[in-house]
């Protein structure tokens, strides 16, 4: 196998790889202040996609303003999300609010294919061009808007945590609830915080990919569960590992499915999740603290 | 007493309503299982609309036998299980004569043992050849063989002076059915497959399967499969600058599918088709001409969609039955089977239908046309 | 009191079983097959209430152990020529040989491992279905698989079928109650509440939760090699991670932590569809919205709905006739 | 080693979470037939050496022997096989049970049937569970719970929720008892009725040592009291001579000021 095919692995899977990571991102942010897992974040992922498609089609808005409008759609959705089905919720066992989670995330599905029907759809990419070669690979320029918008994700939410009340607020949520409530910090708030950011980063992974690889009504569940198993692998809970954890399943599909066998590519990603779990289930950046019984 | 008032005027506008039903005559009842939902909707819903569209064109011209005709149409969600309790209620329950679908090969096969027990005739839309191979007496079947398009392929790479094939194919039904014939046809056309790849059909991203072909010999891409997966695939194609022809199957023989992949990407892209794609360039004297131009006005006049060769085969299963029901004189399903079975030279959206006791599919490879994809249109080889 | 439990929940059991009896004789034919599925799908409900109603764990790849079991007998009646009662027993061995290799590592940690284990094996066990294509032939399904047929005898209609189900259901319900009201039901429902407090009173809780997660794979792998020999034929999508979901659903709508719960989740989530027609393409939408409408105001599911209806009709005939309860429960009868 | 080994005896025990130690080389030990009691401030560290003691934490460093075994390191469940149970500060109890059922399950390891005695309902089966019932029953009106055993556990007020949290731990009858504030949120009738509820528990022939914040209480009935404070052993003796250690005078009043 020559270098340039090997190259070309690489530079696919990230570019795969970053939208698993930023709905490992969502993943990470909703389980640090309720902990719970989101199971309703892959379709964020498709609804980011998917109303930008439509705010094309049958709003006629222009590209730069259709993708905007969908994430902040999305963003909230996922604040209504909470409002609606989670905080009624409260302090009821978390088994219930991850059967609720995966009830939201069959509304949220079912509903965009009955309002935008089964078909699958193009969105058209940030700015125009060919591939750029690279050592004998090929790039898309589309491939570099989804790099830098998940590094720029990434920047932002270092600011936020390190630089604002709100971001020390929800990481002391995410240490310890009850002492965080009794510190004064509003834990709903909180809550419908993560729950907003989650939608967010989870519509822009979608609103970036769409161009590269299509979008429909149920794209949501492979991503969610790709995602999902990213943020263990990261380690559930720590937002850095999450999106590494995304960028490592990518790149390993995208070489599995070169060198080893296409079939299984899907594969991976589990594989790796269940070897986590058998091996080191605190994922490959978290702190070596499972609790055993 | 109002109360009572009240009842037997019930009771006498039931009568009145029983009776009525009693003197016009019962419409004929078609079953119709579709997987409108679910992974194969794709398949499903252009086949439920084609069929409720037919449905009224019928009854519109005066139904059959001077009966309307009525289409109950079940979902089973792409899930063979839901297919088997539909079967039941559409044989047992309401009492269809005949049962046109369903979309899927699973879903088929999951339910020829009920209609052979019922004594219903089916004629399926889905298109693995095992459901008609070995004939079963009361199961028929309306699209073409993969068997055909992949002969075509290979006759036309063969003819290109290609010899050496890629395959890349999807892990669905449909894709694994064409896996199966393009490498088990591939020798006796005198072509080789060097490379054998397979993608899930959610997969986002065909990049690593195309660098691999490209470090092949392969002088050719054979894709199988439905959109999206196809449609990822001619795009990446053009990423990475592949120049090696590219052959699809007749799976996205629809706009849909160059919508999806972009003009520029799809340009030049090969596949075997039915004529209802290119209805325009159909010669004018040909005996689907008529038949292919109003079906795809009126399928997207109605609908607002690109029309599919998918809900040609729902088109075609309706229209056989409603044939066979005329030329028969009957609508008893025993009748209706045997009529189905003397279909000969029938032309419907798909190709000429010619069944005997022993092809319950009935087609030839003119079935299918070489389509070449040009300047974001469909282009009829010779 | 518990004398009268137990008696009330034999007259309960023989109410099943003659309900079981009777339903294909009163319902119309064409409702067998329905019947059938559901019966399928109380089994495997049945057993995800063991893990997830009593226990507190959640799987979300139940529908995996459904479908080994599916496939295993399958294949080995049809490809090797088994017998299909060695088919079968061969189907839920290696159910519940898996879930152990899958449920002993992660149900040593606390918290929703399982989940996260389950769901990733659930779909890698989808894959395989699909992949496998020289064993399980793929996307396309496994045809030609036998119907059930043993002691000579081969259950080829769908009331001989029904039956057997039904019978199955039954003898597997009445395991799954004595199961629930020992010391092991004890066990698991401690588990549920507190892990520490029952560790603490010498309960393993990993060895048994172990145990349950196995006994469930053990239901779903009954049901599986059922449905095998009863449609005859295979294939992947009957067993992804969305049928998984189904399962959830149906306990959750039943009622967590009851039996009869489970049984009559899956039966109205099979049937109901039948009814509902007319709102084909919305059923989706019904399956998320009995999932967040369940949790939140009827956490009992169908029980403790059914526990609030009679609750309900029996204030209220109180209410109606006050002459009838006043004789009845004399001072009780007023409360305001 | 010599002479007669202590019926229980916890040595070195350290424990450490990230950076912060919790306890740091504690060593007691304690005498059949006792009722020994842990003090000491808030966060001195009481909860976590019954956690380690019971298995729940694995110690950092240190042995714990009781009855002339090593519990060291065994999980929480082979620990209560050994005879040793608790109760916990912020009530355990099941809340998904009846008042009885919670005791029944107290009882879990005096169970002599196996799966088959309850799958098939063999006659070992009922008789058992029958015998389970009316010990527990016995247990309940032993610690003062007479009232609807059917209730739900959760309907019970707290004062009666701790007393069910207790029978339910003597239902697996322990040789050790561990009791974690049993007095905690008590009135005084109640507090009282508690300390002379485990004067009868010693009578039973059970050691018990408990974490309280109630001195009248631990001073009325302990035999010993070891004080903590700040994850280490600050004084042990009687509880006259512990009243009368200064560094423990000064560490309450620390606390207090």
């Amino acid at each position: 196998m020559p270098f340039s095919s090997f190259l070309q692995f690489i530079v696919s899977g990230v570019t795969v790889g970053a939208t698993y990571g930023l709905t490992a991102l969502g993943f990470t942010m909703i389980f640090n202040t309720t902990g719970i897992i989101n199971f309703a974040q892959g379709e964020f992922v498709m609804l980011g996609g998917m109303l930008a498609v439509f705010s094309m089609k049958w709003g006629g808005l222009p590209l730069p303003v259709a993708v905007p409008l969908s994430v902040l759609l999305v963003t909230a959705m996922g604040v209504g999300v909470d409002r609606l089905t989670i905080r009624p919720m409260r302090g009821k066992p978390a088994v219930s609010l991850v059967i609720v989670t995966i009830g939201v995330s069959i509304l949220l599905r079912g509903g965009a294919m009955l309002i935008f029907g089964k078909d699958t759809h193009a969105l058209p990419p940030f700015s125009e061009g060919a591939a750029i070669p690279l050592g004998g690979a090929s790039l898309l320029p589309q491939s570099i808007w989804v790099v830098g918008i998940t590094l720029a994700v990434l920047v932002a939410m270092k600011v936020f945590f390190d630089r604002t009340i709100t971001g020390k607020a929800m990481l002391a949520c995410a240490c310890d609830r009850k002492a965080a409530s009794l510190m004064g910090i509003n834990v709903d708030v909180m809550v419908t915080v993560s729950f907003a950011f989650s939608a967010l980063v989870g519509a822009l992974g979608g609103v970036i990919l769409a161009p590269i690889t299509l979008t429909a009504y149920d794209v949501g569940i492979l991503l969610g569960l790709k995602g999902f198993a990213a943020c263990i692998l990261g380690g559930l809970g720590n937002p850095f590992g999450a999106v590494a954890g995304g960028l490592i399943i990518g790149v390993l599909e995208s070489l599995g499915a070169g060198f080893l066998s296409s079939g299984y590519k899907d594969a991976i990603a589990f594989v790796i999740l269940l070897a986590l779990l058998f091996l080191r289930p605190s994922g490959l950046f978290g702190k070596a603290s499972a609790d055993r019984v | 007493m109002e109360g009572m008032k009240l009842f037997s005027a019930a009771l006498l506008g039931g009568a009145l309503l029983l009776g009525g039903g009693a003197f016009a005559a019962e419409p004929i009842r078609i079953g119709a299982i579709f997987s409108v939902t679910g992974p194969a909707a794709f398949l499903g819903e252009p086949e439920r609309n084609t069929a409720k569209m037919l449905e009224d064109e019928i009854n519109k011209g005066g139904g059959l036998l001077g009966r309307k005709i009525e289409v109950v149409v079940y979902d089973d969600e792409s899930d063979p299980t839901k297919a088997v309790t539909a079967v039941d209620r559409l044989i047992k329950k309401d009492k269809v004569v005949a049962i046109i679908g369903p979309s899927t090969t699973g879903s088929t096969l999951a339910i020829a043992p009920k209609v052979e027990e019922g004594k219903v005739p089916l004629v399926s839309c889905a298109a693995a050849i095992d459901i008609v191979s070995p004939v079963r007496r009361f199961v028929f079947k309306t699209p073409q063989s993969d068997v055909l398009a992949v002969k075509q392929i290979y006759r036309h790479a063969k003819k290109n002076g290609i010899s050496k094939v890629a395959i890349l194919t999807a892990s669905d039904a449909f894709g694994s059915a064409g896996r199966k014939e393009l490498k088990e046809l591939a020798e006796k056309s005198g072509v080789a497959v060097v490379a054998d790849e397979v993608f899930g059909p959610k997969d986002t991203d065909m990049n690593a399967q195309l660098t691999k072909i490209k470090g092949t010999a392969a002088q050719a891409i054979v894709c199988w499969g439905t959109n999206p997966g196809p449609a990822v695939i001619a795009r990446n194609r053009k990423q990475l600058g592949i120049s090696m022809p590219l052959y699809m199957s007749h799976g996205v023989a629809s706009n849909k599918f160059i919508e999806l992949a972009g003009k520029e990407n799809a340009e030049g892209i090969l596949l075997p088709a039915g004529r209802l794609i290119v209805d325009e360039q159909v010669a004018e004297k040909h005996p689907q001409k008529k038949l292919l131009t109003k079906y795809a006005k009126e399928y997207e006049a109605r609908f607002k969609t690109p029309v599919s060769s998918f809900g040609g085969y729902a088109f075609d299963a309706l229209s056989l039955v409603a044939q066979a029901i005329k030329s028969g004189k009957s609508a008893e399903p025993a009748a209706i089977r045997d009529s189905l079975e003397k279909t000969k030279g029938f032309w419907a959206t798909t190709g000429e239908f010619t069944f005997t006791p022993s092809d319950h599919n009935g087609l030839t490879e003119d079935a299918f046309v070489m389509v070449r994809i040009t300047k974001g249109g469909w282009e009829m080889l010779k | 009191m518990s004398s009268n439990r137990g008696k009330g929940s034999a007259a309960g059991l023989a109410a099943f079983a003659a309900i079981i009896a009777a339903a294909p004789f009163l319902l119309p034919d064409y409702y067998q097959s329905v019947l059938i599925v559901a019966g399928l799908f109380a089994i495997l409900s049945m057993g995800l209430n063991l893990l997830m109603g009593y226990a507190g764990q959640i799987s979300l790849g139940h529908a995996a152990f459904y479908g080994l079991s599916a496939y295993a007998s399958g294949i080995l009646t049809t490809t090797f020529h088994w017998p299909v009662p060695a088919g079968i027993a061969a189907g839920v061995v290696l159910s519940g040989v898996t879930a152990a290799l899958i449920g002993i590592p992660t149900l040593k940690l606390k918290g929703h491992y399982l989940a996260m284990g389950t769901l990733g094996f659930g779909v890698i066990v989808y894959i395989v279905f699909n992949e496998a294509v020289g064993l399980t032939a793929g996307p396309s399904g496994l045809t030609g698989i036998p119907r059930l047929s043993a002691f000579g005898k081969t259950f080829s209609t769908d009331r001989e079928y029904y039956f057997v189900v039904w019978g199955t259901a039954f003898v597997l319900f009445v395991l799954a109650r004595n199961l629930v009201r020992s010391r092991m039901g004890r066990a698991l429902r401690a588990i549920h509440t507190s892990e520490s407090a029952a560790s603490v009173l010498g309960i393993d809780v990993a060895r048994y939760k172990a145990f349950v997660f196995v006994l469930s794979a053990v239901y779903a792998g009954i049901a599986g090699a059922l449905y095998a020999h009863f449609v005859t034929f295979v294939s992947p999508g009957s067993f992804s991670f969305h049928a998984s979901i189904q399962i959830v659903t149906m306990v959750v709508l039943g009622g967590m932590a009851s039996l009869w719960g489970a049984v009559a989740g899956a039966v109205f989530l099979t049937v109901l569809p039948e009814w509902l027609r007319a709102i084909e393409d919305y059923d989706i939408l019904v399956y998320g919205a009995i999932l967040v409408l369940t949790m939140r105001f009827l956490p009992g599911g169908l029980a403790e709905g059914a526990e609030r209806a009679r609750g309900t009709l029996v204030s209220a005939f109180r209410r109606k006739s006050p002459a009838s309860a006043a004789a009845a429960s004399g001072a009780e009868g007023r409360k305001p | 080693m010599s002479g007669s080994e202590p019926f229980f005896a916890g040595e070195g025990i350290t424990l450490r979470f990230g950076g912060v130690t919790a306890l740091r080389d504690v060593a007691f030990s304690v005498s059949k037939g006792t009722v020994h009691a842990m003090i000491g401030p808030n966060g001195a560290g009481k909860t976590s050496l019954f956690n380690v003691i019971t298995g729940l934490y694995e110690p950092d460093a240190g042995a714990i022997r009781f009855s002339g075994k090593s519990l060291t390191g065994l999980p929480p469940h082979a620990v209560a096989q050994s005879g040793i149970v608790r109760t916990f500060q912020n009530l355990e109890i099941f809340t998904n049970m009846s008042v009885l059922e919670n005791v029944v399950t107290g009882a879990h390891l005096s169970v002599k049937y196996g799966p088959l005695d309850f799958f098939l309902r063999t006659p070992r089966y009922f008789r058992e569970e029958r015998r389970l019932r009316e010990e527990a029953r016995a247990e309940l009106s032993f610690v003062g719970l007479d009232a609807d055993v059917s209730l739900p556990a959760a309907q019970l007020p707290f004062g009666s929720q701790r007393m069910l949290e207790i029978a339910r731990a003597l239902a697996a009858h322990p040789r050790l008892l561990l009791l974690d504030e049993p007095a905690a949120g008590l009135n005084i009738r109640e507090t009282s009725a508690l300390g002379e509820l485990i004067r009868r528990i010693v009578a039973r022939g059970v050691t018990v040592v408990m974490v309280e914040h109630d001195m009248a209480l631990v001073m009325d009935i302990s035999d010993r009291v070891t004080v903590l404070n700040y994850g280490e052993v600050l004084a042990d003796g009687t509880p006259a001579e512990v009243q009368r250690n200064p560094a423990v005078v000064a560490a309450y009043l620390g606390e207090e000021a």
